[in-house]
């Protein structure tokens, strides 16, 4: 085609773009305000619910009690190695919280405090750290996917497991956690997406804590934050002070909400802050300073909501003592519990690699079986 | 045999492979509303092959999916379906794209059931269309079998004949353990005489079948290489040798005592696939042969595979494929005169 | 800790936050401006440079040329596949324009006319899809990756070029093409997300030409527009009008300066369309409507410029039969090129898998060749 | 054997292998400036296992580098980098945490030299502490030899030894293929004496060694399982059986002369190695060894490997790996009254 062959030419050639040209979201209500959400010590604490915030308490005083006991077990070589949230007990326990009966929680590896608090056997909860099987409780039972190691694998998982509800018309939100540094996976990218795609009731929790390992947010992302990669995806982004307890159960009831009415998945970061090493066997003197620790232990999140309750008249003595006893007494159950000597068959391991034992299987758990025998008898 | 003409009245026409695996997810869907297509062009496409052609016309796109472009987005949305009660039927495209899968697939799939002390199985079937002979460019034509063979908790499986297609394919997806069902896209439009309404039962997963029985020596396959086989098999008539083709059918779980029974009663044995041969399929077959028939065996168990290289380009896969001739000449070493 | 051994409570209790809480960037100048970047047309055409327009218009015609003619290669059994960029020539002919000698390209499976409008031989450039070889030309001594199939894959090898060049003192840019498609896959992610911890001179060209394959972008993304994804990596993203290359040519100018500069890397989505199937072997009919693309044809990237270009007396009859005067000697040289048989030697197959061939390699190569010779000697 | 005393004048003095391999980075660094180290916590922490501690220090964050924690974009990223002429060493914090990099390994990695026609080849050496034996949780005990044995394109190198351990990685660094190392994390902290001033020098990739001689039998092995198996020849003696153990070094190249040999000799054979039996390395060795070896074997080539499931929690890990009363009841079925 020739110029000559063409209607008009010049500055009014223009024909209007065509659909596809549109953005069909507009960006500005996705965008998180970069000031994370607080409640505590703010004006908004005002409308807390006094019996909502004592549970808080008590599962937050459970919580930190949890922590101690399992590093301590890890001490006595009764758990193999344990991820500690001590300084991250707001959101594990607000995650566990926000849910209903019928909702599923998808834990990373570190969020075992998020199961217990949900309502698992804590000894059941650390079957995996404690090295007796992969998985120590039935996700179906409980609604909590096995403990995910391999970083944001579980994130797909939750949105499948989100749509595939949402598809059956059940009423089913999937709540997953994350870490800072799992967002840099390519899982975690994917996940979204089709989250997003397919508006599936799925909430993403981000715990930025600082660190992957090692590893500080600033060597991880180059974001102003981590919610503002939800734009991204066409899904919101909301920032959150993660040891403030009250803000993140806002937020993420609020993410559920929009979930279960349809509205699609929502990316939350909650900014908080891991007090203590990687996990038992780290050693974080070797990348991080005290001041930072220090400066965070004037904002744990134990201490936030203890400060605000007891102010407000909410908690008193008798109910901060009420929360530690019952937080020794769970203690004393996990200790007895990691005490007693897990029962183990070896023929497990052949027991559920298949729905059915293949011929070879058979054959190594024959001879396994005929070893253990032979021990036996000498 | 019976002549086309006179089954037709049956419903019994030729069929293509491809029409055959179409039917069976169609007829798992209509039997099961749990069962979920997924993949990337899949619907409204029908998938790059076709194999998907009118299910979402006939189901929905709720039930067949075209789904955002990422592999382990796929398999991993599969997962959490299966974990809640669905029969993911999941497609990758061509072989070597299912690799970006592979962490979903190594950490999660073939483990779940385990993790869970059988709690939650996963019973996801992964189509993936293999091997080349069909003139495709990279990462088009790999037959990454070894992967999935070496990965406990994945069941392998892969059709040579369209009853097969048909009759695998749906025990597949009924199947509630994990299956990497592997399709051999060359023999896609392959035909046979076969009837949709009423498919003849095929032997399920796990079994192998002779396709050819013979007495000299037994040639052991899969998939796109079966074919290939039977057409060795007859040409080495000629040169006096009877030829006894096994077929898999199913590389996981192997069904040795079929194999072991065919090898002992011949004597010899060559292993035949497309894959390469350094840590491929055909050394497990060969080792665990060699293992349970080592006083029956007149020569060692050899292999005919492809040669250990990056799949070639068109042009040249014709040398890299094992052919009759490569496969004869691979008879003729079996020590005859001894 | 109790209550009463804290200083103060209330709502005046609350420490400043800790110093990982502040954003680091400012979202704002990292969004795209969600109306496309045009120039042609516009008032801002009138500062186009009429030596460039030419050399872009003989281009544009060049890579129209250029598509028919491959795409006429694969009816005569010439070329196996090919997937046609009619409609997108301005992306691809921008793209490689607007590198200097030493940069890097890296362009997708599509992207073979970028290649050769850098200068690559076109038979070379097609030698993947002629199918004699995977690679048609040594990409160290044109600077152009090999042309990448599994999609996305390429981008981190952008940024790992882009970035070794810079930790080596080098002015270099890298310029990494990749399709709508291709942004769902985690490597796109995860190539964004180092090239933006890591400041890499590098820009990623998105290529939105509404189809990946037959999945339109309403069902690849819930994002306001692609281009939105820049600020969860905290760099900039821009939205550009892919038919102008004009346009195309300005922001992916300073995207490259802005890497050369050492100011890191940017996302641009070129909103593009794909005018013919996927390849010669899809059926685009099968999954979109006529109408669509007739809308498009109105907003053709060759008559675009055509028509701003003789409007503005900048090219003239004669302008435009040089033009396409240079596209078919183009053509013939091509058609010449790819019908003379290539030179295949079998024995390649085992040449280059290591720089040393292992033994076994070394006995399979034996084998073929004593086939090759019997075949030879029968 | 002189003992540590005499040696520690001349700089010898036990050594771990962790160190050995720290070392051996070190020096490669220091000698070659292309040569960068890259992955998750390798920069201030020095690595969960400290094998690249002191690195980030001595040659700074760019050569030593923090990246984001994204396999496949550590991978990828390395790739572009060796495009351009660097040397990158990669590390792999565990063995299942390489899976999300497969597709830039078997897609790219593998395959960059033969797709340029060798114009482009890819130094990068991709570390991966694999195996079992520390009491690792799911994921951090995977030995998964198999995937990258099945790759051609890709060096498979696995030391058993700390002169090894240095010497091999110094050799695949200055490899101009893609190397992956296989490091055997329950050997990171065995010792020798050994001098970092100047370390022995060891035969490169691809030589197999003999480590201990003997006649009854011919134990194959490699990595984590080499002194399992020097253990258990120890322990054949009381038996009666004199075995003799190979250590293969490299998976690939497979350094067949040196084990056909020993084989052909011995007349028996036995391969261990904690990966899983079926589709596992050893099922390549048994087979090929047969091959070449067939008339002068007096039994089947055996297997001593994990069992075929994902790897045991920690506390049952002991009953999966090969140890050393199975590579005995294992010798003892190789057919001795025949
Ligand atoms: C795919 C994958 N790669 C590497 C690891 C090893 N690893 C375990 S935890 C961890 C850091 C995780 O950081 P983050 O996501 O921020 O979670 P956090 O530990 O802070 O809770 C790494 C690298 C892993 N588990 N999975
Ligand atoms: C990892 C991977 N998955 C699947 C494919 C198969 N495939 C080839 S092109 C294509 C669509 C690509 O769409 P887009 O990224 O928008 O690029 P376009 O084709 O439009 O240029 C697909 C799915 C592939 N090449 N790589
Ligand atoms: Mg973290
Ligand atoms: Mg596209």
């Amino acid at each position: 085609m020739t110029v000559q062959e063409l209607p008009g030419a010049g500055a009014s050639h223009r024909p209007t773009p065509p659909p596809a040209w549109r953005p069909r979201t507009d960006a500005a209500p996705l965008l998180p305000d970069p000031e994370p959400h607080r409640v505590l010590g703010t004006p908004g604490a005002d409308r807390l619910d006094p019996a909502l915030m004592r549970r808080f308490y008590a599962e937050l005083v459970r919580g930190r009690r949890y922590n101690a006991q399992a590093t301590a077990l890890t001490r006595q070589g009764r758990l193999a190695v344990y991820p500690s949230t001590v300084g991250q007990e707001a959101c594990e326990i607000a995650a566990a919280l926000v849910l209903e009966e019928q909702d599923w929680l998808f834990p990373s590896y570190r969020d075992t405090l998020a199961a217990v608090a949900r309502g698992l056997d804590p000894v059941q909860a650390l079957t995996l750290l404690r090295g007796d099987w992969h998985t120590g409780y039935d996700p179906r039972e409980h609604r909590i996917a096995p403990l995910c190691t391999p970083l944001a694998t579980q994130l797909p998982h939750a949105v499948g497991l989100a749509h595939a509800a949402r598809l059956r018309g059940d009423d089913v939100v999937a709540l997953a956690m994350v870490g800072d540094g799992g967002t840099s996976e390519g899982d975690f990218h994917e996940a979204l997406n089709f989250a997003a795609v397919w508006q599936a009731p799925v909430v993403f929790l981000v715990q930025n804590n600082g660190f992957a390992i090692s590893v500080p947010l600033a060597k991880q992302t180059a974001a102003p934050t981590l919610a503002h990669k939800a734009v991204g995806y066409g899904m919101p982004g909301r920032l959150v002070d993660g040891n403030d307890i009250a803000a993140v159960h806002e937020v993420l009831s609020e993410a559920v909400r929009r979930a279960r009415a349809g509205g699609g998945p929502t990316l939350i970061e909650a900014v908080t802050y891991r007090m203590e090493a990687h996990t038992n066997a780290d050693d974080a003197t070797r990348y991080r300073g005290d001041a930072e620790v220090e400066a965070w232990k004037a904002h744990d999140p134990v201490e936030l909501l203890e400060r605000e309750l007891t102010a407000r008249g909410i908690l008193d003595e008798a109910g901060i003592q009420e929360a530690r006893d019952a937080a020794e007494e769970m203690a004393a159950a996990l200790r007895e519990g990691m005490n007693a000597e897990p029962v183990l068959d070896p023929m497990d391991l052949f027991a559920h690699v298949y729905a059915e034992q293949t011929g070879r299987l058979r054959e190594q758990a024959a001879l396994l079986r005929a070893e253990l025998e032979a021990e036996e008898d000498a | 045999m019976t002549t086309v003409a006179a089954k037709s009245a049956a419903g019994v026409k030729p069929a293509t492979m491809a029409q055959a695996l179409t039917r069976a997810m169609r007829d798992a869907m209509a039997e099961d509303p749990t069962v979920h297509v997924m993949g990337e062009d899949v619907g409204t496409l029908g998938g790059v092959f076709r194999i998907t052609d009118g299910l979402a016309k006939e189901f929905g796109e709720d039930r067949c999916t075209d789904t955002p472009l990422a592999e382990a987005g796929i398999l991993g949305a599969a997962v959490g379906m299966a974990m809640y009660g669905l029969r993911p039927v999941v497609e990758m495209q061509f072989d070597a794209f299912a690799y970006p899968a592979f962490e979903q697939l190594i950490s999660h799939v073939a483990k779940m059931r385990n993790r869970t002390r059988g709690a939650m199985p996963l019973p996801i079937t992964i189509r993936v269309p293999y091997g080349g002979g069909i003139g495709g460019v990279e990462h088009h034509c790999d037959s990454s079998e070894a992967y999935y063979v070496a990965t406990p908790g994945l069941t392998v499986v892969t059709p040579a004949t369209v009853e097969d297609a048909y009759g695998l394919l749906r025990a597949s997806i009924a199947s509630d353990d994990p299956v990497v069902f592997l399709e051999p896209k060359r023999l896609y439009w392959s035909k046979s005489d076969w009837s949709p309404q009423a498919p003849a039962a095929v032997p399920g997963i796990g079994r192998a079948l002779v396709r050819r029985a013979g007495t000299s020596a037994t040639l052991i396959t899969y998939g796109p290489s079966l074919p290939v086989c039977l057409e060795a098999a007859e040409a080495a008539r000629e040169e006096g040798w009877d030829l006894e083709v096994v077929d898999l059918r199913s590389l996981v779980p192997f069904d040795e005592e079929t194999v072991v029974e065919s090898v002992r009663r011949t004597g010899r044995a060559v292993v035949v696939h497309e894959a390469g041969g350094f840590g491929g399929p055909g050394a497990e077959i060969a080792a665990r042969v060699t293992e349970r028939c080592f006083h029956h065996l007149e020569a060692p168990v050899l292999r005919v595979t492809g040669f250990d290289i990056p799949y070639p380009p068109p042009m040249l896969e014709k040398h890299h494929l094992p052919g009759v001739d490569r496969i004869l000449d691979t008879v003729a070493r079996l020590q005859w005169e001894n």
